[in-house]
């Protein structure tokens, strides 16, 4: 059935309205876990980054582990979302910002990593480009600074393509609002009224952004894996990487997309808005994603297996049979075989079908990105020179600490804006033809009310 | 629509913060630690943090070193004025990396006969009778963590006025801190005068 | 949060809340007025002496200015003083040439080390209680005098017992002189390797009672029966820069290497050949080789001399070895043997040398012999390439040189040590399995010691018997050395040595070199601590002691000793051109000692032995094969040496060569073995002889005979500095204090053993993997 | 050379040739790195775990089966590459390359990515995973020449930089060019025979430049392209005497 | 300042109002529209469609793109540093910078365009009702003159309003965004 106008307002208004036990047991829940994870960061730069598990020669752990798989996962939103916006798909009104929203939190999360991971990190402000005395500047030829740049472009590419659309979502709090919020919601909104001006400047930017930012999306992700393959480290000196990392961050962007989704439904009652057709059409992105994924893990082993390098068949060995193995051959089941068939069985692709398939995907993905940087890191060159790596509670904690993060900034920003956006979704409805003749109607009707309270 | 104001999220922050340190002290660190200080305690204590204490590591940070005060109200000027020269008591600044400063016995060279009814000659003075030297503090130090190796003699032989970095000293009495030495005031220095700017040439 | 970490975290807030208020804690402690004239920044480069192991290398050391805290007048204060901060060769040197090895390089960390002893220690708690209390060296010396006084008035004086680790030199004369005019008899040098077998055997058939001095940089084949000559053996470092030489130091000719070793050893695995006898058949296969050169004609069996003729049979063939029985009794292919022999007589100058294990078996005097003999077929003794003997300086005055108690050397310092300390308790029955037929054991009966000094001897770790045990009945023990180990624990009293680099060092190294050499060194640094050099101290003693004592040791001060001593040497012929004492003496401090020019003829004087050889010994194993299936190999560590330099954590964590283990011992098995026992790399292992059991992580080596497991001598430690104690086993503690036959010396690798797993073990291994990558350049 | 490549060209190429028919393995060159170079001993807990500081090793490879063994030792260091993976990876500057053919390692400048280390095909980098500190008074033995790294700072063999200045400076002192052999690196320094010897490859008569010559020079991992500044030269077989 | 607007329940009559304000004379930019949504389908809606946003943002990303190429030449050239036998201003990795920073430029120009061209933020009181959250679009007139006054409210008022309002518009600051009713 379909909703009114008014309707949408009020089921996705509710979620900022009316606060239940439940989200304070779920805000101190999630915050307690931040909080160690800030704990023990406190502790490791007190006491050095020996309190991780790193050691010579896997200088590279858990953190930057991390700081891939998150700045993978960001790529669930902005990028799909504006493909969407620019294949003006129309499915996508609801789904949109829940999936831009991931991109700012993951972002942020993974940008953390690497100042969380450095020797000194009360330094990290020397990737900046300043001018100082010293008149030396960050060295542009590290793939680290093109991080930094990479990074922050999409961060606030995505920032703004995220508050761009709440900006009227906002405005129309503010009008429901009293109080407090009223004034909050009144500054946020920056003064928007929603004259035809306001609304057709904001398509276009929204339309030009959406152009610039897919290739930022897909220029950070890459920019991400030359981290990797600008070294001439076993297995990770390889041109497919770019690519591979995209499609793996698109993968795992989807299945933490639907996986919000799923959380957002049932947890804020969306059942009407996230829709099946919703976990259907993006379980069939995913399922084409886990076979573009596969595509990629062969066509890396591939050509490693066929070129026969010794040293990266150390590596290549160690990931098959291995010490390895284990965790490798967990990827490929949670990474291929459980979504594949989940996913192209249309009976089993259903809300529930998808979502185990995400959670699948998810944890493959970041075994995914473990098992790029360790066994290639533990196993280069010089046999001599071939070492482990075991996290510590420092580490452990820490990567805790940004799952619970970005549940809980999820929780906090559905708290705070409208998590589905309003306009657009009755835009959506508008557009829809037959239904535009119901909503006169029933505007009539309240129009009628209406007048009659304003007479009085 | 209404929306309630109620008092309920108070709960929240407490509740983080409660449950923050629940988990922290639950954490598996205690164990981890401890390994790791009996590691320390038996192999060697080769672990410390970087600094002693958290103002100790911003003051580092912001490069600020305390200001020197010296135990005898020295004065450059009077002996600077009375026909002295720098290498007089800094001795090995034209032959080695540190200037040098004079201990007890060479000031007493002088000053057994010279002005030794002074007060602070008779501080010096029972400095030597007590077997001490004269705790004089650096004025002029680089933080361990900026790795610099200057090396004087070099600079002295290139013709570099000691004026240049230490300031007028004939006006100075104790000696204080007159020019700034960042690398910035190093850097242009060697800019103008052609000289390395290789980083190893001061960091290693 | 635990509370240990509250209180640590106030601690930190506390001690930054003071640091705010009063600077720097370091520059609150008062300053003391420089004892020396230094540049600060500007390093000097001082002579001195490694007296790290016998081989008595000369070294120099960097000497900059810096801030010590130091104690002076009962006051903690900041002094400016020299501090050496690197151990480098003297170039000069004739032994060391410029080059030292690690050992070497980590004497620094004996000067600073944080657990030496800083100050006269008088026992407060049970003996090896470790509990001691700090004393002035005025009541110290007092009361170990007032000992000797009461030894004296009982007429006791011989029950005084001195154990040291060997010295040479005016040390050795210092300690000498002390004693027989005191009335006791000689000290008792104790090391574990001493390789007194080898001494004895070289007197035997060369009648030079030395180690000898390896030719190596004109040799174009060597052949090493276990010596571990590139590692630890004999005098490693010019061996090593004569290995060097012999290697790539001619163009176009390079001698080649064979070893002869159970397991590959660091000087082993350099070799070009690696071949496996049974334990205790290296004297065989060296008479095979002998056999065949002879048989074949290459050489006369004549011109072996008198080493040949130790040997029965020599001229006649050794009819009894030819190849193909030894290949019976060694395990070595009769075309091995052959080839051996043929390429060694063929590629003059060649050289064969003994040490270590081989020697340490109770046949060890018979296989030293027999490559005596072989190396004197081979017409290499005493020739360029092969095996010379390093003239020894000609002392005149007071001092009666080295020479003269040169035979000492060859005197088993196992069977000094159980005659004189370990038999008066009755260690000796049952504990001895082979009685010492051609030693020759102190004239007097001893008698169980009422008093016992100690200098760097280390028994307790590094002899089988129950040292601890013995210790606790001798009433009254006072050690010289700088630190606490398992033996001077035990001691009432601890007069602390100097560091070496603090003291007067004098040596006379008895190989290493063709030249005559004295190595003599002043103080490279002054004294950190409230110490004095032990000879100092003995000299101080002796004053006291007043009578012959001190009429016999007439000098104030060890420095003056030396001076008397050596001071005659300006006439010789020698490098150093002087035409006056002082000068000389000035010289001689500047370049670090005195040796004899090039060319110097070696000293011909031999001592004629009488000996007979007998039949070849089948050695003996503790105990069958059935039971204890394992040759059990102790060895030097290349680090840590025989424990006495456990305590240097430069040592602890530097990789052993050839396993890369770091901080702990192990136990070497061939994988092969350790496939078939179900021991994996890292498996914690449990060793077990007749005598006793340890446990140590197996270490999987394809270096090492299937039936042999061996382990490095050096840790286990129960009782020395931070740094060594509880760490690792002492392999020494489980052998059968068999002996070599002959001499009485501990045979240390004739022990048998059986291996279990019984755990996880813990290695601490830099290097991962035992092969090399196929990619690696070749 | 690629005329792209613009390291400075300068009279230096500082470079170290590595004998391994002559390397016996000794260490000595490992302690004698430590002793002059102040790196600090981590411990036993520490070394378990590979955070062992060695900036000089000794590679040890067997090859063959008992009782046909052989053993390889290779000394294995900073090589000092002409195309250093570890310089450009640096986002700081830290690692860098300096005007007379050695990579720098600036520690001040260093905040700890460890990305050098990881580049480094050698592994010849070490990491200061913890602040080092020496039980009095074994802190009396640094070498006041050297500068003692903190935490959370990359470092790794400099060829002995200090010397290599000292050298430079009292050259200049004394107004003439430095030498061959006024530079010795400690390990070289120390190293009993003589597998290691250090000089300017672009002095055609030093003794580097004429090992350098020999037909067994080879570089470690040469193919990856980092145009190493130690060349080994290979370890030979006995041939009976005769002339490779 | 006085305005006065109606509430139309559907575009439809909205479109009818700011005809007939139109055909009253009252020239389009000083009716004021306001909606809820955009009505892109409407007359009304699809005033001032014309922008040069997207050549603004080409322009800023040549801007991002020059700065950024700048940054990273000038840079390397103002301390040269070598490393790893690369060109001291390395085209190949600048082209990286230079590439972000031409997005980044574009992007920042199309925010600013898009800020600047929809007159946001600006918190001061403007014509505005809070109806529209409901649905309602707003048509009015700010400033009408007096003497047509009248007929707009009558325009406004038979093109079907719920209400016609005059309200009074306080120049300030706040968040009091609505006019208050006059």
């Amino acid at each position: 059935m379909e909703k009114s106008p008014n309707q949408i307002t009020e089921d996705l208004l509710r979620p900022l309205s009316r606060t239940s036990t439940k989200f304070y047991v779920a805000v101190a829940l999630l915050g307690a876990v931040v909080v160690a994870a800030f704990a023990a960061f406190g502790y490791q730069a007190y006491s050095g980054i020996g309190v991780s598990g790193l050691r010579r020669p896997v200088f590279w752990g858990f953190y930057i582990t991390n700081f891939v798989f998150w700045i993978g996962i960001s790529h669930a939103g902005t990028l799909i979302s504006a493909i969407l916006r620019l294949a003006n798909a129309t499915w996508r009104r609801p789904v949109t910002r829940c999936a831009e929203v991931i991109t700012v939190f993951a972002l942020s999360i993974g940008a953390m990593f690497p100042i969380i991971h450095l020797g000194r990190p009360w330094l990290a402000f020397w990737l900046i480009p300043y001018a100082s005395e010293r008149q030396i500047w960050p060295n542009f030829r590290s793939p680290l600074v093109w991080d930094f740049f990479a990074i922050n472009t999409y961060l606030i590419g995505s920032v703004a393509f995220l508050t761009l659309p709440i900006i009227p979502d906002w405005a129309l709090v503010r009008d429901k609002a009293s109080g407090w919020r009223k004034r909050v919601y009144g500054i946020l909104s920056l003064g928007w009224r929603g004259t035809p001006k306001q609304w057709s400047r904001l398509e276009t930017a929204m339309h030009i952004m959406a152009i610039a930012i897919i290739p930022v999306a897909v220029s950070v992700h890459t920019i991400v894996s030359w981290d990797f393959a600008m070294a001439p480290v076993p297995m990770w000196h390889s041109t497919i990487f770019g690519p591979y990392f995209v499609a793996g961050a698109i993968f795992s962007g989807i299945a933490a997309l639907i996986i919000a989704m799923a959380c957002l439904r049932k947890f804020l009652h969306l059942e009407d808005y996230l829709k099946p057709v919703h976990f259907d059409n993006l379980g069939k992105l995913l399922l084409m994603m886990s076979l573009l994924w596969f595509y990629f893990v062969f066509a890396e082993r591939l050509t490693v297996w066929y070129g026969n390098d010794p040293s990266e068949m150390a590596v290549f060995w160690t990931t098959q049979q291995g010490a390895y193995a284990p965790l490798f051959w967990t990827m490929v089941f949670c990474n291929f075989l459980l979504p594949f068939p989940i996913l192209a069985i249309k009976r089993l692709r259903t809300i529930t079908g998808t979502v185990i398939a995400s959670i699948g995907v998810v944890a493959g993905m970041w075994l995914e990105r473990f098992l790029i940087i360790v066994p290639s890191l533990s196993h280069k060159y010089m046999p001599y020179n071939w070492g482990t790596y075991r996290p510590t509670w420092v580490e452990i904690t820490i990567m805790a600490g940004t799952f619970a993060g970005m549940a809980l900034l999820y929780v906090l920003f559905s708290k705070a804006v409208p998590i589905i956006s309003i306009w657009e979704l009755k835009l959506g409805l508008q557009k829809k033809s037959g239904v535009r003749s119901q909503e006169t109607r029933e505007r009539r009707e309240l129009t009628a009310g209406l007048e009659q309270k304003l007479e009085t | 629509m209404p929306f309630s104001s109620q008092r309920k999220w108070i709960v929240a922050p407490l509740g983080v913060g409660a449950l923050g340190l629940l988990i922290y002290a639950g954490s598996p660190q205690s164990g981890a630690q401890r390994t790791g200080e009996d590691a320390r305690a038996q192999v060697s204590p080769v672990f410390t943090p970087a600094h002693r204490g958290v103002l100790d590591a911003i003051r580092d940070f912001f490069n600020r070193q305390p200001v020197p005060v010296q135990p005898i109200a020295f004065t450059h000027k009077v002996h600077l004025a009375n026909g002295m020269q720098c290498t007089d008591c800094h001795t090995t600044v034209e032959t080695g990396p540190v200037a040098g400063i004079p201990s007890v016995e060479l000031c007493m060279t002088c000053h057994q006969t010279i002005a030794a009814d002074k007060l602070e000659i008779k501080k010096i003075a029972a400095y030597q009778a007590r077997g001490e030297d004269i705790p004089w503090q650096r004025v002029y130090a680089y933080s361990p963590t900026v790795h610099v190796k200057f090396n004087h003699a070099p600079h002295i032989r290139a013709g570099v006025d000691c004026a240049h970095c230490h300031g007028n000293m004939t006006q100075q009495t104790v000696a204080v801190r007159a020019v700034d030495l960042n690398m910035g005031y190093c850097v242009s220095c060697h800019r103008q005068k052609k000289a390395s700017l290789d980083c190893i040439t001061c960091h290693f | 949060m635990q509370r240990r970490d509250f209180i640590k975290l106030s601690a930190i807030t506390g001690a930054t809340a003071a640091l705010d208020g009063c600077g720097q804690p370091d520059v609150q402690l008062i300053r003391f007025i420089p004892e020396e004239e230094l540049t600060p920044g500007v390093a000097t480069w001082k002579p001195s002496i490694c007296t790290l192991c016998p081989a008595g290398c000369g070294t120099l050391v960097k000497v900059m200015e810096g801030d010590a805290e130091v104690i002076r007048n009962g006051k903690l204060g900041l002094m400016k003083m020299g501090l050496a901060n690197k151990v480098e060769g003297n170039p000069k040197h004739p032994v060391s040439q410029g080059k030292l090895c690690p050992r070497g390089q980590a004497m620094l960390q004996v000067t600073y080390h944080p657990d030496r002893i800083k100050h006269p220690l008088k026992r407060t708690g049970p003996r090896g209680s470790g509990q001691f209390q700090e004393i002035s060296w005025d009541e110290a010396i007092k009361e170990l005098v007032a000992k000797l006084q009461e030894l004296q008035a009982a007429k006791q004086q011989a029950s005084l017992a001195f154990l040291t680790k060997p010295l040479r030199g005016q040390g050795r004369e210092l300690i000498e002189r002390f004693l027989g005019a005191y009335g006791a008899p000689p000290p008792v040098m104790f090391e574990l390797f001493d390789e007194s077998v080898l001494r004895r055997a070289n007197a035997l058939s060369f009648g030079r009672p030395q180690l000898p001095t390896l030719d190596l940089a004109r040799s174009n084949y060597v052949l090493s029966f276990g010596a571990d000559f590139l590692g630890t053996w004999n005098s490693p470092v010019a061996q090593s820069i004569a290995y060097g030489q012999m290697r790539q130091g001619r163009p176009g000719q390079r001698g080649k290497f064979v070893m002869v070793e159970p397991r590959l050893s660091q000087t082993g695995a350099n070799a070009d050949e690696w071949i496996y006898a049974r334990p205790a058949t290296e004297g065989a296969l060296a008479l095979g080789l002998a056999h065949v050169i002879i048989r074949e004609k290459l050489r006369r069996p004549e011109g072996a001399g008198r080493a040949g003729d130790l040997i029965p049979g020599w001229l006649e063939g050794r009819e009894e070895f030819p190849p193909e029985k030894i290949e019976m009794q060694t395990g070595v292919p009769t075309a091995t043997i052959v080839r051996l022999a043929r390429e060694m007589a063929t590629h003059p100058p060649a050289v064969a040398v003994a040490g270590d294990a081989p020697l340490a078996q109770t046949n060890g005097l018979r296989t030293a012999l027999a490559v005596n003999a072989l190396n004197a077929l081979l017409g290499s003794v005493e020739q360029p390439g092969g095996i010379l003997f390093t003239p020894l300086p000609k002392l005149d005055g007071t001092a009666s040189g080295h020479e003269n108690s040169g035979l000492e050397g060859a005197y088993p310092a196992f069977s000094r040590l159980a005659s004189r300390i370990l038999e008066p308790y009755g260690m000796s029955s049952g504990v001895f399995s082979g009685s010492p037929r051609n030693a020759q054991p102190p004239k007097a009966k001893p008698q169980p010691l009422k008093a016992l000094f100690l200098y760097e001897a280390n028994p307790a770790l590094l002899t089988p018997a129950d040292v601890p045990e013995i210790l606790s009945k001798v009433p009254f023990i006072a050690s010289f050395g700088s630190f606490v180990d398992e033996t001077s624990v035990h001691a009432d009293l601890i007069l602390p040595d100097h560091s070496p680099l603090e003291s007067w060092l004098d040596d006379i190294p008895e190989s290493g070199t063709r030249l005559a050499v004295v190595s003599l060194a002043a103080p490279a640094v002054r004294p950190l601590h409230n110490t004095r050099a032990m000879p100092d101290t003995l000299l101080e003693i002796a004053h006291q002691l007043g009578q012959e004592v001190s009429k016999a040791l007439p000098w104030k001060t060890y420095e003056e000793m030396l001076k008397e001593a050596y001071g005659g040497l300006w006439k010789q012929t020698s490098s150093i051109e002087a035409t006056k004492a002082d000068e000389f003496w000035a010289q001689i401090r500047e370049q670090g000692g005195w040796w004899s020019s090039e060319g110097l003829a070696p000293s011909t004087r031999a001592l004629k032995l009488e000996y007979s050889f007998g039949s070849l010994l089948k050695a003996e194993f503790y105990e069958e094969e059935h039971n204890f299936p394992f040759h059990f190999l102790p060895y030097p560590s290349q680090l840590l040496y025989d424990g006495s330099l456990a305590h240097l954590p430069w040592l602890q964590e530097a990789p052993d060569p050839l396993s890369t283990a770091m901080w702990g011992t192990w136990l070497e098995i061939n994988p092969q073995t350790a496939a078939r026992m179900g021991i994996a790399q890292g498996d914690l292992v449990e060793v077990t002889s007749a005598d006793g059991k340890l446990q140590a992580p197996a270490l999987l080596s394809p270096g090492i005979a299937p039936d042999v497991v061996a382990m490095p001598v050096g840790q286990g430690h129960n009782q020395y500095t931070r740094y060594a104690t509880s760490r690792g086993a002492n392999p020494v503690k489980i052998l059968h204090p068999l002996v070599e036959h002959e001499t009485g010396s501990l045979a240390w690798a004739a022990t048998r053993v059986k291996i279990s797993k019984i755990g996880e073990g813990k290695l601490a291994l830099f290097g991962a993997e035992l092969r090399e990558h196929p990619q690696e350049h070749r | 050379m690629d005329p792209k490549i613009q390291n400075p060209k300068s009279k230096m190429q500082w470079a170290m040739v590595v004998d391994l028919d002559r390397c016996t393995g000794c260490e000595a060159c490992v302690v004698a790195c430590h002793a002059e170079n102040n790196i600090p001993t981590v411990g036993e807990e520490q070394a378990t775990i590979g955070r062992a500081m060695h900036w000089m090793r000794v590679e040890r490879y067997y090859e063959g089966e008992f009782p046909d063994v052989r053993v390889k030792f290779q000394p294995v260091f900073c090589q000092q590459c002409d195309a250093a993976p570890c310089e450009p990876v640096c986002p700081t500057y830290a690692s860098y390359h300096t005007t007379e053919g050695l990579n720098g390692q600036v520690y001040n400048r260093c905040i700890g990515t460890r990305y050098c280390a990881n580049a480094c095909p050698y592994n010849v980098r070490f990491f200061n995973f913890y602040n080092p500190v020496w039980e009095k008074p074994l802190h009396l033995q640094l070498n006041p020449d050297v500068s003692v790294r903190e935490v959370g700072v990359m470092e790794k063999c400099t060829f002995c930089v200090q010397r290599i200045k000292a050298a430079e400076i009292a050259a200049k002192a004394e107004k003439r060019e430095l030498k061959d052999g006024d530079v010795q690196p400690a390990c070289a320094q120390s190293c009993p025979p003589k597998a290691l010897v250090f000089g300017d490859l672009n002095d055609p008569k030093s003794e580097v430049s004429r090992l350098a010559g020999s037909n067994r020079a080879t570089r470690l991992l040469e193919e990856l392209g980092t145009k190493p500044s130690v060349i080994y030269l290979r370890r030979e077989s006995w041939n009976d005497g005769k002339e490779s | 300042m006085k305005a006065v607007y109606g509430l139309y329940s559907d575009p439809e009559r909205a479109q009818r109002a700011a005809d007939s304000l139109r055909a009253a004379g009252i020239p389009d930019r000083d009716i004021t529209v306001i909606s809820g949504e955009p009505l892109e389908e409407f007359e009304f809606g699809r005033r001032d469609h014309r922008t040069p946003m997207p050549w603004l943002a080409a322009l800023g990303g040549v801007l991002g793109g020059g700065s950024g190429y700048l940054l990273s030449s000038l840079t390397q050239r103002a301390y040269p540093i070598p490393t790893g036998g690369m060109p001291i201003v390395a085209q190949w990795t600048n082209g990286i910078v230079t590439y972000e920073l031409t997005m980044l430029g574009a992007i920042l120009m199309t925010l600013v365009t898009l800020l600047i061209t929809a007159g946001i933020p600006d918190w001061r009181a403007q014509l505005y009702d809070p109806a529209v959250s409901d649905g309602y679009i707003l048509i009015g007139v700010i400033n009408p003159p007096d003497d047509s006054r009248i007929e707009i409210e009558r325009r406004l008022r038979e093109s079907g309003t719920a209400a016609v309002k005059e309200v009074v518009l306080r120049r300030r600051f706040g968040s009091k965004l609505q006019g208050a009713t006059g």
